[in-house]
């Protein structure tokens, strides 16, 4: 009797926790589901059957859940858009392009696991993912053991230039280091910095600290701050010690220590007149979250703004807010995640097939686009040639252009500034080259 | 446990005999069956989940054996990781800097480095710098007699401190990124599928090595004491032991078994990075044993599959449904199935038993009316 | 005679509040010394110095002429002080073998119990020991399982199996039945042949029972000291315990009703 | 020189009180029931995000009325907030009274929940889910009241699949027929602003130094609680109750102190508390789904710094921590003992922000080993060792 109760009560409480799980699951996914079907009946879900005749699947690598998920999530959303876009327009080489989508969870081990399952499992031709540099080079081995192919849309700090990446985001020299110079030439010469505490921020203030003493200015201090850490008090009493008369912030900062720290900086008096900001992880999204209002008068640079003039940029943000809603806004990486699929297809189409990844890879050298941040070119070295912006933020939350390069910069992956890599140089479409080769 | 000492000496031989023949016969199946069944892909994740029950059953032998809710075994399973891998990009540089800190503008090898050329002394690290950070954090905290959850939530700061610190070195561990891109150990190249399938079985036999290792501290008097500080720790002091020593010992053979479950899940998945001091990361380990049954080891080790494969499936399906999920699995576990699967099977399983045994080994016991009511009330209060 | 027990000038004090007040006591090697006192006179208190528990705040315990004060209590423990505890504290998870088991071992650092096998010695003794508290029928189910009295039995029995020289017996006989509360009583006179012992109780009737000696504590210090008749009818325990004169038998009635009132 | 002191003094107290507000609710209800909520620190997120909603409803009111909803939001921050921690107390908590560790994982169960409730709330999952418990736990109460038990368990069984199955449904209805306008999220992932009305934004000028308005409000904020939640305590008779069964439980219990409302008060009270503490740090911090994360383990230092036995432990504690943090990390140290270059070289070592973490970890162990108990730890004779 005992027994029998206790069976039955687990059962109650066994089919409980299905049905709750069921339930969440139910409600969650109908999000998902509906908002790719409400405007796109025809698009194929996660999980479709098999790759088949008419289909192409590519795969879509980011995280959907946990801390990273804040900025994933809107690049998916890019990537959907051009793969619709793509498919509406008939597709490429006359096929249907199945986007598989994968969590990465914010966690490096995952994007590794959900990599390889991409490849082996669901034998797709071409990843789109990552964001952070970590899960980058966690992926990274992955796709070359298997000689794959990543299409990866975020600035980062360089140092890399892989045979199955591609990056469409700015290399170092295409973000950093004219904005550095803008600032030297128009805002002062004494710089603190300010970063997160991981591999871009200290990279790219190795960078900056090099070229600011070159060109005659100085570092007065710098620190980092954990992720996520929101206690930015002693560094701003570090700031204002540096800096007593004013001078220029250079900040890495990423994710929430930068609402953190622009409140803060309001707060404490540090104003934009006396310490402009110069910031490289704030884009239309962030400004959104942290609060035009704490922002205005600081500037950023990018390759690409919402604000940027251009016909293909009109289109791609009315587009993107037809599908997503009208008051959402388009940034950087979310357009270098936009034109990474255009290119593939590009490339795709004049190797004029998708499966042949060495050839696909070959045809994707020189291919140019008008993009929505101009025209852009994809280089030997894997990384494209863009135009740099610096902008200032509006109190619509907005950038106003205040500076752009005449034309787009070659990038250049190999730091010029750090002793090991100083005059090394990438060029894979010459196989003696390859990815680090001595330049002459 | 106490049918195994009711049937005496003789009894207690064959049913180890039995045991011990069981874990084998897995063990070969997981060995030679497993690699024909399943592809490449899978197999890898097999081979990660095991590593983790390893991890798992060093959580079971501190809480659930012990009474110590450890959250903060991340720490000692990614040290794990960092001392294999230490050694791998060592080997890879060939002589020179690891690729990372030469990229990032390091000028010279960092002198606590060095021992990690040799393999001897990594292997040798895996197990014994976890134990011994674990040995010394637990000393610190025991002896002042820190338990429950001020144990917990020092194990947690800890967590997030190491994090901080594995995270913040750019120049010593390559930071946020972790150690990744593994190429040769010991000659051969990590990333070929005889040398993963080496590392699987080599997982299988060190789960194998560690279930015994607890089993053997489980039993026998050493098990006794570790049950009678987890239920009252004082009257154990009393009775003239020092719980602080056996505990120091318990929670570094933990840290040990977390550091060798790190390692052969580093050389799986190919990567160590400070996320796996992840405070979220840690409490997972906590809730495999829970689902599994605290408590007992084959409920550590099957907790650890199932919760994997859960979320393996799970994120693979619908990515935003795993942390409500996880968040209902935490909350199911310790309100209705406290005892985990295997501890809720187990308690079927010998109410039946002696339902029928106690017929005739204690007539006298089924008639008394004390114990009828004790038995009540045992069963209302565990159906509260 | 020689003394096992000195303690001298003691005073413990909580956030100034002072359980025990300058307390002096001596109690003889092989002694049975009964210590009874109304709430908060400090008798938990006391068990809790002599344990190394609570370390005095002023004056020093000396056990066999040595004195506690760094030891702690597994120290103390070891050289030969046992505590049985108001409330049966045993290893519910255990059963009363194991029970027994762990408290007889003799060597009680990490390795050897890891590496020791109970001797047959040892066994025999724990079994015999079983026979003695009654429990050998049920030597072998969850220390949970059994009644309170059981508990009880297996607790004092523990103690034994520890084997020290000072034992230290709080409230052995609450919530009891006559029966049960008498064989405690022999129990106790028996283990006193050998052993030294200090019981803590509220029941009188059991005072009665087992006692040669009493001392009364009042507010951390002894009142008085003497045989069970003299203590009873001394002035200043009645006036303590009820504040006005009475009878012998309301007395120990009263007392009984004060000590079940009295668990916490 | 003294400015400067006093700027880094005004600093430490700065960082003391957000920690101080965040840990006041965690720490009476650890006093009371031994009890760590990991889930507070999502508390404190809930209340961020309710200042945000209150925000934007009140900019809808244009300017005047903008200017004080940051008062609202407290208010309404703290009545939400206290609402979801009577539901946790209620039906997750009370059960596991006794049971500290099991807690722990349930609460931190229930963080998880919520931080992905905020990521993906929208009118489909809220109106499933309300369906859901209306069919569901009304069922419950229906079965609960009729005489007749047999099919009891069985009912429950054949009950759970059909709300279920209800739920589901209409939520899919509702996502067919209305899409978009259902199925956004309301927050969604990323994460959302909170601007302080004009008046807190910018600071009080002393000599070369300001003090943020912001930081001002949240120290008086902080004040206020304390004070408010001391009065409560020592004043009022459910503080009177509160207090009594931290001490004492079974006691209280036996005095006819109703102790499971006390326990559910209290659980409230505190998570009011935490919503309190969240609308505070929306203006200094980021509003998002990991909000939470980046307090609480600050928070339970203070706790166990602080010890269980009074709120003056706590206070102490918040205060030292944060003005040892500050000291530490911002470097002062380092430059105070320039003229000893050992010390100045081993405190600018960690005088960056993550450096400083671990050596307020290091400090704290240490303290430990003094002090095992916290500053104020529960003296006098205890039951248990």
């Amino acid at each position: 009797m005992i027994k029998k109760f206790n069976r039955r009560k687990f059962l109650v409480y066994g089919s409980a926790t299905f049905g709750t799980s069921l339930l969440l699951k139910a409600c969650a996914n109908d999000e998902t589901t509906t908002t790719t079907s409400a405007t796109n009946a025809s698009s194929p879900t996660a999980t479709g059957a098999s790759g088949g005749g008419d289909t192409i699947r590519v795969g879509i690598l980011h995280s959907l859940s946990g801390t990273m998920a804040i900025s994933e999530q809107s690049v998916v959303d890019a990537e959907q858009l051009a793969i619709e876009e793509i498919n509406n327009a008939g597709g490429v080489l006359g096929k249907r392009i199945e986007a598989i989508v994968e969590d990465g969870a914010s966690n490096w081990d995952t994007f590794r696991e959900k990599a390889t399952k991409l490849i082996d499992q669901d034998r797709v031709v071409a990843v789109f993912g990552c964001w952070t540099s970590a899960s980058r080079k966690n992926v990274l081995p992955v796709f070359e053991q298997k000689d794959h192919m990543l299409w990866y849309p975020v600035q980062y700090e360089g140092q890399e230039c892989s045979r199955n990446i591609f990056y469409t985001g700015a290399a170092p020299n295409q973000q950093i280091e004219p904005s550095v110079d803008w600032l030297l030439q128009n805002k002062g010469t004494d710089f603190f910095l300010v970063g997160s505490d991981y591999v871009f921020p200290r990279t790219a203030n190795t960078i900056i600290k090099a070229q600011v003493a070159e060109k005659g200015g100085r570092v007065l201090g710098e620190d980092y701050l954990p992720l996520g850490n929101t206690e930015v008090t002693p560094i701003i009493t570090k700031i204002r010690q540096a800096l007593p008369n004013g001078g220029v912030i250079y900040n890495t900062l990423n994710g929430d220590s930068n609402v953190a720290f622009f409140k803060q900086l309001q707060g404490a008096g540090l104003t934009p007149d006396r310490y402009p900001s110069m910031s490289v992880s704030i884009a239309e999204e962030e400004v959104r979250a942290i609060g035009a209002d704490y922002l205005e008068g600081h500037y950023a640079a990018w390759n690409y703004f919402q604000t940027v003039e251009t016909p293909e940029n009109q289109r791609f943000v009315q587009a993107f807010r037809q599908k997503y809603g009208q008051d959402r806004v388009t940034n950087d990486p979310m357009e270098a995640a936009y034109i990474a699929v255009y290119l593939w297809k590009q490339a795709v189409e004049k190797a004029g097939t998708a499966e042949d990844l060495a050839k696909v890879r070959a045809a994707a050298y020189g291919q140019t686009l008008n993009a929505p941040e101009g025209t852009v070119t994809m280089q030997p070295n894997h990384h494209i040639s863009k135009v740099v912006r610096i902008g200032q933020v509006r109190n619509d939350g907005m950038f106003e252009i205040v500076n752009s390069t005449d034309s787009a910069v070659e990038p250049i992956p190999w730091n010029q500034f750090v002793k090991e890599t100083k005059g090394y140089a990438c060029d894979w479409s010459d196989p003696n080259k390859g990815g680090r080769f001595k330049a002459a | 446990m106490d049918a195994v000492s009711r049937i005496g000496a003789r009894g207690k031989r064959q049913a180890f005999w039995i045991e011990a023949a069981i874990v084998g016969a897995i063990a070969l199946f997981l060995i030679i069956v497993m690699p024909v069944v399943l592809s490449n892909f899978r197999l890898n994740l097999l081979g990660r989940f095991l590593s983790l029950a390893i991890v798992a059953l060093g959580i079971d032998l501190i809480w659930g054996y012990t009474g110590l809710l450890s959250l903060g075994h991340g720490i000692f399973f990614a040290l794990g990781g960092y001392a294999i891998s230490m050694h791998i990009k060592l080997e890879d540089a060939d002589g020179g800097l690891p690729d990372f800190m030469s990229l990032y503008g390091g000028t010279e090898l960092p002198w606590f480095w060095e021992p990690f050329y040799s393999f001897p002394f990594a292997t040798f690290a895996v197990v014994t710098i976890p134990a011994l950070l674990a040995g010394v954090l637990g000393y610190l905290v025991f002896r002042n007699r820190i338990k429950g959850v001020y144990f917990s939530i020092l194990t947690q700061a800890a967590t997030i401190v190491f994090f901080n610190f594995f995270n913040g070195q750019q120049k010593l561990f390559n930071g946020t990124n972790g150690l990744t891109n593994f190429q040769t150990l010991l000659g051969a190249s990590v990333n070929t599928q005889s040398t993963q399938f080496v590392f699987y079985s080599l997982t299988i036999i060190l789960l194998v090595g560690a279930y015994a290792l607890c089993r053997w501290l489980t039993s026998g008097r050493f098990g006794r004491l570790l049950m009678a500080i987890r239920d009252d720790e004082s009257r154990v002091r009393f009775s003239g032991y020092n719980p602080t020593e056996f505990k120091v010992l318990v929670f570094a053979v933990s840290g040990a078994l977390a550091g060798i479950a790190g390692a052969m899940y580093t050389l799986q998945s190919g990567s160590v990075s400070p996320r796996l001091m992840d405070v979220a990361f840690s409490i997972e380990m906590v809730i495999w044993v829970a689902i599994g049954g605290r408590g007992t080891l084959v409920g550590a080790i099957l907790g650890a599959l199932l919760v994997n494969y859960a979320r393996s499936f799970l994120s693979e399906q619908f990515a935003e449904i795993w942390l409500f999920f996880q968040g209902a699995l935490f909350l199911i576990v310790v309100t209705v199935l406290p005892d985990g699967i295997v501890g809720w099977l187990k308690s079927q399983g010998i109410q039946s038993l002696r339902g029928r045994k106690q017929a005739f080994t204690y007539p006298s016991l089924e008639e008394d009316p004390e114990i009828q009511q004790e038995r009540q009330e045992l069963e209302t209060k565990s159906s509260e | 005679m020689q003394k096992i027990l000195e303690i001298e000038d003691v005073t413990v004090s909580f956030d100034g509040f002072k359980a025990l007040n300058d307390l002096n006591f001596n109690l003889d090697v092989g002694e049975l010394r009964v210590l009874i006192g109304p709430n908060g006179a400090g008798k938990t208190t006391f068990l809790d110095v002599i344990t190394g528990k609570t370390k005095p705040t002023k004056g020093r315990v000396l056990f066999k002429g040595r004195n506690l004060r760094s030891l702690s209590e597994h120290q103390i423990a070891r050289l030969g002080i046992g505590r049985k505890f108001q409330t049966p504290r045993v290893y519910l998870n255990l059963t009363p073998r194991e029970n027994l088991e762990l408290t007889s071992n003799r060597k009680k650092n990490v390795w050897s119990t890891l590496v020791g096998k109970p001797k047959n010695a040892e066994r025999n003794s724990v079994a015999g020991l079983l026979e003695t508290i009654g429990l050998s029928s049920r030597a072998d189910i969850p220390a949970g399982l059994l009644s309170h009295g059981e508990k009880q039995r297996l607790e004092i029995g523990m103690l034994v199996a520890q084997s020290p020289d000072l034992l230290l017996v709080d409230e052995p006989v609450a919530g009891l039945t006559d029966e049960e509360t008498e064989n405690i009583g022999d129990l106790l006179l028996a283990l006193a042949e050998s052993h030294s012992i200090l019981v803590i109780e509220h029941d009188m009737e059991f005072v009665r029972q087992i006692a040669r000696k009493v001392t009364v504590l009042h507010q951390g210090s002894v009142l008085c000291e003497g045989n069970i008749d003299q203590v009873q009818n001394d002035p200043k325990v009645i006036e303590v315990y009820l504040g006005q004169p009475m009878d012998d038998s309301d007395t120990a009635h009263s007392l009984e009703l004060e000590a079940s009132g009295s668990e916490l | 020189m003294l400015i400067g002191l006093f700027d880094g003094l005004f600093n430490g107290i700065s960082i003391g009180a957000v920690l101080l507000i965040a840990a006041l609710g965690l720490a009476i209800v650890f006093g009371l029931m031994g009890v760590i909520n990991l889930a507070h620190g999502e508390l404190m997120m809930l209340g961020a995000y309710t200042t945000f909603v209150v925000q934007n409803a009140f900019r809808q009111f244009g300017e005047p009325f903008f200017e004080i909803y940051i008062f609202f939001a407290l208010i309404a921050a703290f009545f939400v907030t206290a609402g979801v921690g009577l539901i946790l107390e209620r039906g997750v908590i009370r059960y596991l009274y006794g049971r500290p560790l099991e807690t722990l994982l349930a609460t931190w169960g229930v963080s998880l929940i919520l931080q992905q409730f905020v990521r993906s709330v929208n009118w489909v999952l809220v109106i499933g889910l309300a369906v859901f418990c209306v069919l569901f736990f009304g069922g419950l109460w229906i079965l609960n009241h009729r005489q007749n038990r047999a099919f009891h368990k069985w009912a429950i069984a054949a009950l759970l699949p059909l709300s279920l199955g209800i739920a589901i449904a209409v939520g899919r209805f509702l996502a067919d027929t209305y899409q978009l306008a259902v199925t956004r999220p309301w927050f969604g992932a990323q994460n959302v602003d909170v601007s302080a009305p004009t008046w807190l934004r910018g600071g009080l000028p002393l000599g070369n130094f300001q003090l943020p308005y912001a930081r001002l409000f949240i120290i008086a904020l902080t004040i206020v609680c304390v004070a408010g939640l001391y009065y409560f305590l020592q004043r009022s008779p459910w503080g009177l109750r509160i207090r009594a069964v931290t001490q004492n439980r079974s006691m209280s219990s036996c005095l006819g102190i109703p102790t499971q409302k006390v326990d559910a008060l209290t659980f409230a009270l505190g998570s009011g508390l935490a919503g309190v503490a969240g609308c505070a740090i929306s203006y200094l911090g980021s509003v998002g789904p990991n909000t939470g994360q980046n307090y609480i383990v600050d928070t339970f230092m203070v706790v166990v710094v602080g010890g269980v036995g009074k709120l003056v432990g706590t206070i102490v504690a918040a205060l030292a921590i944060g003005t040892v943090n500050y000291l530490v990390g911002s470097g002062t140290l380092a430059i105070l003992f320039t003229p000893i270059q050992p010390l100045a070289d081993f405190f600018t070592f960690f005088a960056t922000t993550s450096m400083a973490k671990v050596m307020v970890f290091a400090l704290i162990i240490a303290f430990l080993q003094v002090r095992p108990g916290g500053i104020f730890p529960q003296k006098g004779r205890t039951v248990d060792a």
